[in-house]
C-alpha cells in the first residue's frame, strides 16, 4: 500500500543544477490558521508554496460507522458534530431526509420557522467566519467584533432551543419545541442592530487598503475547475457560478421569498470574501420577509415514536448550508437503524480546490485562501 | 546641575575608580529597573487598551482592575520549565534572548528624560541609537536559526530582511532632523526645539519625516501591520516559536522596551522630548507650561506615540511580506530621500517658523 | 418514491438553456484597482476610517460586552430552556413517576443512561432502583426527556458541574430509596409511611457500570463481562 | 413535475445505445450499471448529458450478497437534475475503474471509499488512506469489521 512517506519521498527535489532547495514544512495539525487539526504538508521554495499535500483524519470520529449503530432519531444529534457552525442546517438536512423517506409532509409553520432559523444560522456562521478571517490576516479586533455579534444570535437560539452550539433542535417531523414567545421580537431587534454593524464591518475591514492588497487577485480559480474539484457554496459562487440550491431546488420556505444570489466575477479571495458579506445582507432580507407572517400550526407533525422505520430503499437529500451542499445519503433495509449512512459534507469537498488556488503564492496567501474557503475540520473528517 | 556624563568625565580624570565602578553599577541597576517597569506598564497598558478597542474589559482579576496581572505573568514565566529543543544549537539558542535584551538596555542608557536625568549624554547619541537598533536584529536572527525549526527560520529571515530595509527609511527620517537641528546630541536636538517642535516647525518636511518615522519604527518593533517575524497566523509565532519560560519573557520584554525606545526617540526628535510646549511669544502660556517638569512632558509625549502604535496594532491587518518590501522600497525610501533633500534646503535657507 | 420534491420548481422544458441562467444574481462588489498616487490617498483615508471605528469603541465604555462570570452569578439570567443537567422530577413526598420502562435508556444515543431495576420478594412488580446518568458522556440532546412517556425527566440550566474526577460525573438520579411504592401503599399509617421514605442525595458515589466505566479503554484492560454481546456482521436485505 | 422526469428519462435513453436499467428502490432517479460499463456510462453522463458535478460518491457493503455497491450522485448545473448511478462490484476483489479523470474531486472521494471500504480503484493517481493511519488494518465500514476499540453498548 502507498503511504504518506512514499508520497513525500517521490517529491523530494533532486540536487542537479538547482540553486535553491525546495523543502517540506508541516502546516498543522497544530497551526493557528488551519482552524483545527487539518494538516497541510507544504512543498516550499523560500516563501513560495509550490505544492500542497493535505493530510486528513486527525479528528476522524467514525460518525458514519456510529450512525449505523443508532436509530434514525439519533442521527440528528450526530450531525450537530459535523459542521458545528451550521448545526441547525445539518439537523434540517437529516430531518428532511428522514421525512422524505417516510413520505411525511411538514406544515407551513415548521417550514417557515426552519427557514428563518437556517438563515439566522447562516448569518451567525458568516459572522464567525468574518472574525476569523480578520484574525488570519493579522487583525485581531474583527475577531472579537464578529464574536460579539454572533453572541446576539446565539442568545436567540438559546432561548428557543436551550443550547448554544449543538442544538439538536430540528427533529424528523418538526421541531423539538415550539419557538419561544420572544423569538419574533428578538429577531427584529437583531436585524435593526445588525444592519449598521454590517456597514461598520465594511468600513473597518473590507475597505482597508491592506485587506484589498492581500485579497485581490490571490488564489484565482475558475468556475468549471472549482466545480470539478468539488467546490460548492460561496467558494463556487465566488467563481461566478450561481449554484444555490435555495434557488435551484427550493426547499423550506425559500420559494416564497425574493432574494438574489451574490456571485463573484474574478474568483479570487476577495470575491469569496465579498460574496459572504453580501450573503449576510440577503439573509437579513429573507428573514425580514418571513418573520412577520409565521403561519400557525403545531410544531411537530409526527407522533412521537422511539423507533422510526423508513421503507427499504436508498435516499438522498441535499441542502445548502453556509459552506455549500450538505447531502444525506442513507440506505434503509426496513430496520429501525440505517443500514448505511453517508454524509456529503461541504468542507470535505471544498478543501481540494486549494490545490488549484494556492500553488505559486506565498504562505501568507495560503493562509488567506484557507480562510476564504472557510473550513470546519470536523466536517471534513467526519 | 551637572549632567551625569560630565560627572563621569571628571571621575575618569581624577582617577576615582571606586566612584567609576559605583557609577557603572548604579547605571546598570537604574536601566534594568527602568526596563522592567517600562515592560510591566506597557504590557498592562497594551492589554487594557486592546481590550477596550475590542469591547472587552481585559485583565480584571489580579489586583485592582488587573494591575498586578503582568507581575503575575512574569512570575509564571519565571517558574515555567525552560525547554530547549533537542536539535537546537544550545549555545546560540541561549544567547539570542540576551542579545535582544542587551540592545534594548543599551538604547535606554542614552535617552534624556530631562536635561539632567540622562545616564550618558553622548555627543553622537542619535548615531549610537540607530547603530544599536540595527544590532537588535541579530538576536532575532540567531534565535530563529538556533531553534532548528523551519517556521522559526522563516520568521527570522523575514525579520532580517524587514528590519534592514526599514532601517534605511528610519535613518533617513532621523537624518532630516539632524540636518535641521545641526546636532547628533539628543539634548541639543531637544534644545533646538525650544521655539517649536520639528513636527510643524519645518513646514511639511518635519511632518513627512514624522510619518516615515512612525511607519518604519512600527516595522522596527515588529508590530502589526508589520509583524512579519512573529506572524501569529502564518508562522505560529515566528522566531520565538520554540522559546518558553524566561527566555521567551526576554523576547517579550525587549519587544515592549523597544516600543518605548522608538516612541521616546520619536518624541525627542519630533515632539521636543522633555521640552515643555512653548508657543512663540506667549510669555504667560510658556511660563505656565514650564511648571510641568521635563520628565513628565517626555513621558506624556512618549505615551502618546506608544498609544498610536497600539492603535495601529489593534486596527490593521498584516501586510504580506512582498508587499511590505514593495512599500518600503517603492514608497517610503523615495519619499525619505526627497524629504532629506527638502530638509537640507530648509536648513540652509533657514526657512523655519520662529527662526 | 418522492421524486417530485427533489426536482426543481423552475426546471426547464427547454433543455438547451442552462438552469443557472434563471437564478437572479448580484455581482460581488469590487473596489476599483487604483494607480500609485490614488492608492496612497485612498489607503491613508481607509486606514483612518478603520482607526476611527476602533477609537469610537475605545472611548465608549458602554460598548464593553464582557460578562464577569463568577461575580455576576446572582444577576445571571439563563434562558429557561437551557439544557445543562438532567434531573428526575420528585414530588414533595419524595416520589417520582418513573415506572422503569427503559425507553430513555434505549433512546439515549451514547448509552449515558442506565436504568437498574429493583424488586422486593413480596412484590412481583419491578421498580426503579438506580437511575444512572453519566454526565461525562451525555451530549444533552434532550431525546430522553422527549421520549419519557410519564414526563418525569427534565433538563435544567444548572451548568456548574465540573469536578476533578471523571468518575464523580456518574449520577444516580433516583432520590427515592425507601420501600418500594407498592409495599408502601399497603401501609395505612402516615407515620409509618414517612419513616419508610428516605430521600437520598442525587449523588451517591460512582455507580459501578460493570467494567464499561470509562470510554476508550480497550476491553482486555477491563474486567470481562460475561453476557457481553459479540459483534456480528449485520444481515442487511438489499432493497 | 413528473413530466420533467419523464422527458429527462427520454433524454437519458437517447444518449445511451443500450437500454438502461433503473433501480426502483431509490428516491433519486437511479441507473444500475455493470462494473465493466461503469466508466463508459459515467463518461457519457458527463460529456453528453453535461453532468458536470460529482456531488457524492459512497460505497455500501452487502456481505450476504458478497458485493459492494458503489453509489455515484451526479448533478447537472445545466439541467438542474440529479441522478444516481449504482454499480455492484465483487466484494473480495473490488477493482472498479477510477473516475478521477472525469471529475477531479473523485480522487479524494474514492480515497475515502478505499480507506473505509477497501475498494481498490484502477488508474487512481494517488490511492492512499485518507482518514486512517497508513498502517491501519481492515476497512471499518465493512459490516464484518472488528477491532478491540469498538465499545459495545453495555445495556
Amino acid at each position: 500500500m502507498v503511504t504518506l512517506n512514499d508520497r513525500i519521498s517521490c517529491h523530494t527535489p533532486n540536487q542537479d543544477g538547482t540553486t535553491t532547495q525546495e523543502y517540506f514544512i508541516n502546516m498543522g495539525p497544530q497551526h493557528p490558521s488551519t482552524h483545527g487539526v487539518l494538516r497541510l504538508i507544504l512543498k516550499m521554495d523560500g516563501e513560495t508554496v509550490n505544492d500542497i499535500i493535505p493530510v486528513l483524519g486527525y479528528i476522524h470520529r467514525g460518525i458514519e460507522k456510529k450512525a449505523e449503530a443508532v436509530g434514525y432519531r439519533q442521527q440528528v444529534h450526530l450531525t450537530d458534530r459535523l459542521d458545528y457552525l451550521c448545526a441547525l442546517m445539518n439537523n434540517w438536512a437529516v430531518s428532511a431526509a428522514i421525512e422524505k423517506a417516510l413520505n411525511l409532509e411538514v406544515n407551513d409553520r415548521i417550514q417557515t420557522v426552519r427557514t428563518i432559523i437556517a438563515e439566522l444560522q447562516r448569518i451567525q456562521s458568516h459572522q464567525l467566519w468574518w472574525g476569523v478571517f480578520g484574525m488570519d490576516l493579522g487583525a485581531f479586533t474583527p475577531f472579537l467584533y464578529g464574536f460579539r455579534d454572533r453572541e446576539k444570535i446565539t442568545e436567540i437560539f438559546e432561548k428557543t432551543m436551550g443550547a448554544r452550539l449543538t442544538m439538536n433542535y430540528f427533529q424528523p417531523g418538526g421541531m423539538m419545541y415550539d419557538i419561544h414567545p420572544d423569538f419574533v421580537k428578538d429577531i427584529k431587534e437583531f436585524i435593526k442592530y445588525f444592519r449598521p454593524i454590517l456597514k461598520e464591518y465594511e468600513d473597518l475591514f473590507s475597505g482597508n487598503i491592506i485587506v484589498q492588497e492581500r485579497l485581490k487577485n490571490v488564489g484565482i480559480i475558475d468556475a468549471q475547475t472549482a466545480l470539478a474539484y468539488g467546490a460548492t457554496g460561496p467558494v463556487l459562487r465566488a467563481s461566478g457560478m450561481p449554484l444555490d440550491l435555495r434557488k435551484m431546488q427550493p426547499y423550506g420556505a425559500y420559494s416564497k421569498v425574493n432574494f438574489t444570489v451574490p456571485v463573484g466575477t474574478v474568483g479570487d479571495s476577495w470575491d469569496r470574501y465579498q460574496v459572504r458579506i453580501q450573503e449576510m445582507y440577503q439573509s437579513l432580507l429573507i428573514i425580514e420577509q418571513l418573520i412577520d407572517n409565521i403561519p400557525d400550526g403545531p410544531h411537530m407533525t409526527m407522533k412521537y415514536a422511539a423507533k422510526i422505520k423508513p421503507p427499504a430503499g436508498r435516499y438522498y437529500t441535499q441542502m445548502e448550508t453556509a459552506r455549500g451542499i450538505f447531502g444525506t445519503f442513507f440506505v434503509s433495509d426496513g430496520n429501525d437503524r440505517p443500514y448505511r449512512m453517508h454524509f456529503r459534507t461541504p468542507n470535505f469537498n471544498n478543501l481540494w480546490s486549494i490545490l488549484k488556488m494556492a500553488p505559486g503564492g506565498r504562505v501568507a496567501d495560503l493562509v488567506a485562501i484557507l480562510s476564504s474557503i472557510d473550513l470546519v475540520v470536523p466536517d471534513m473528517d467526519r | 546641575m551637572k549632567s551625569l556624563s560630565f560627572y563621569i568625565h571628571n571621575l575618569y580624570q581624577n582617577q576615582q575608580w571606586l566612584d567609576f565602578i559605583l557609577y557603572l553599577g548604579l547605571g546598570l541597576i537604574l536601566t534594568l529597573s527602568l526596563m522592567s517597569v517600562v515592560a510591566l506598564v506597557l504590557v498592562y497598558a497594551e492589554r487594557k487598551i486592546a481590550a477596550h478597542f475590542q469591547c472587552r474589559l481585559g485583565p480584571m482579576r489580579v489586583g485592582w482592575h488587573g494591575t498586578l496581572q503582568t507581575v503575575a505573568d512574569a512570575l509564571k514565566l519565571l517558574l515555567k520549565e525552560d525547554l530547549i529543543p533537542k536539535a537546537a544549537d544550545r549555545f546560540l539558542f541561549a544567547l539570542a534572548p540576551f542579545l535582544t535584551v542587551m540592545a534594548a538596555l543599551l538604547s535606554l542608557s542614552v535617552l534624556p528624560f530631562s536635561l539632567s536625568a540622562t545616564l550618558s549624554n553622548m555627543n553622537i547619541g542619535l548615531l549610537f541609537l540607530s547603530a544599536i537598533s540595527g544590532y537588535g536584529v541579530l538576536g532575532i536572527l540567531i534565535g530563529g536559526w538556533a531553534s532548528n525549526n523551519k517556521w522559526s527560520l522563516l520568521g527570522a529571515m523575514r525579520a532580517g530582511a524587514q528590519l534592514i530595509s526599514y532601517e534605511l527609511s528610519m535613518t533617513l527620517s532621523l537624518l532630516s532632523i539632524v540636518v535641521l537641528s545641526g546636532s547628533l546630541n539628543l539634548n541639543e536636538i531637544i534644545a533646538s526645539q525650544a521655539q517649536g517642535w520639528w513636527i510643524w516647525r519645518a513646514h511639511l518636511v518635519g511632518f513627512i519625516s514624522f510619518v516615515i518615522y512612525i511607519i518604519s519604527s512600527t516595522a522596527e518593533t515588529n508590530r502589526t501591520p508589520f509583524d512579519m517575524a512573529e506572524g501569529e497566523s502564518e508562522l505560529t509565532a515566528g522566531f520565538h516559536t520554540e522559546y518558553s519560560g524566561m527566555r521567551f519573557a526576554f523576547f517579550f520584554l525587549s519587544e515592549y522596551v523597544n516600543l518605548f525606545i522608538v516612541s521616546a526617540i520619536g518624541s525627542i526628535l519630533f515632539l521636543g522630548g522633555w521640552m515643555p510646549l512653548h508657543i512663540g511669544e506667549w510669555e504667560s502660556f510658556n511660563a505656565l507650561m514650564d511648571f510641568v517638569p521635563g520628565p513628565i512632558w517626555f513621558l506624556l509625549k512618549t505615551g502618546a506615540l506608544i498609544f498610536l502604535s497600539m492603535w495601529f496594532r489593534w486596527t490593521f491587518p498584516r501586510l504580506r511580506v512582498d508587499q511590505l518590501m514593495r512599500f518600503e522600497w517603492k514608497f517610503l525610501l523615495p519619499l525619505g530621500l526627497i524629504n532629506l533633500f527638502l530638509s537640507s534646503i530648509i536648513a540652509l535657507g533657514g526657512f523655519y517658523f520662529f527662526p | 418514491m418522492n421524486q417530485e420534491s427533489n426536482m426543481s420548481a423552475n426546471s426547464k422544458t427547454d433543455q438547451s438553456a442552462s438552469a443557472l441562467a434563471q437564478v437572479p444574481i448580484e455581482n460581488a462588489k469590487r473596489w476599483p484597482d487604483l494607480n500609485y498616487f490614488n492608492k496612497i490617498i485612498y489607503g491613508a483615508s481607509s486606514l483612518a476610517k478603520g482607526m476611527k471605528i476602533t477609537f469610537g469603541y475605545l472611548i465608549n465604555t458602554k460598548t464593553v460586552v464582557t460578562q464577569q462570570y463568577p461575580e455576576n452569578r446572582e444577576t445571571l439570567i439563563l434562558a429557561d430552556r437551557v439544557r445543562a443537567n438532567l434531573i428526575m422530577k420528585h414530588n414533595e413526598n419524595g416520589y417520582h413517576d418513573c415506572t422503569s420502562c427503559h425507553i430513555c435508556e434505549g433512546v439515549c444515543p451514547n448509552a449515558s443512561i442506565h436504568v437498574v431495576d429493583r424488586s422486593e420478594p413480596t412484590v412481583s412488580k419491578k421498580e426503579l432502583g438506580y437511575f444512572v446518568w453519566r454526565l461525562d458522556s451525555c451530549t444533552f440532546c434532550n431525546l430522553c426527556v422527549m421520549a419519557c412517556p410519564f414526563s418525569c425527566l427534565e433538563m435544567t440550566g444548572q451548568f456548574e458541574s465540573s469536578t476533578y474526577d471523571q468518575s464523580l460525573l456518574v449520577y444516580n438520579l433516583n432520590q427515592y430509596s425507601g420501600a418500594t411504592q407498592n409495599n408502601l401503599a399497603k401501609l395505612a399509617d402516615d407515620q409509618a409511611r414517612t419513616s419508610a421514605i428516605k430521600a437520598i442525595s442525587p449523588y451517591e458515589g460512582p455507580v459501578a457500570l460493570e467494567g464499561y466505566h470509562l470510554a476508550g479503554i480497550p476491553k482486555e484492560f477491563l474486567p470481562q463481562k460475561s453476557d457481553a454481546k459479540t459483534s456480528q456482521a449485520r444481515e442487511g436485505v438489499n432493497p | 413535475m413528473s413530466q420533467t422526469i419523464e422527458s429527462f428519462k427520454l433524454l437519458l435513453e437517447n444518449a445511451f445505445s443500450e437500454p438502461l436499467t433503473y433501480l426502483e428502490a431509490s428516491q433519486l432517479l437511479t441507473i444500475k450499471v455493470q462494473e465493466n460499463q461503469l466508466f463508459a456510462t459515467l463518461k457519457t453522463l458527463k460529456e453528453t448529458l453535461k453532468f458536470d458535478a460529482l456531488i457524492d460518491h459512497a460505497g455500501v457493503d452487502w456481505p450476504n450478497e458478497n458485493k459492494i455497491e458503489l453509489i455515484y450522485i451526479l448533478f447537472s448545473t445545466h439541467h438542474n437534475q440529479q441522478i444516481m448511478v449504482s454499480a455492484d462490484i465483487d466484494r473480495n476483489q473490488p477493482t472498479p475503474p477510477s473516475v478521477s479523470s472525469l471529475w477531479a474531486i473523485a480522487e479524494w472521494q474514492e480515497r475515502e471509499v478505499f480507506d473505509l471500504l477497501g475498494v481498490t480503484y484502477k488508474n487512481h493517481p494517488d490511492l492512499r488512506r485518507l482518514f486512517l493511519e497508513d498502517n491501519w488494518v481492515g476497512s471499518p465500514l465493512r459490516k464484518d469489521y472488528k477491532d478491540d476499540f469498538i465499545l459495545e453498548r453495555p445495556w
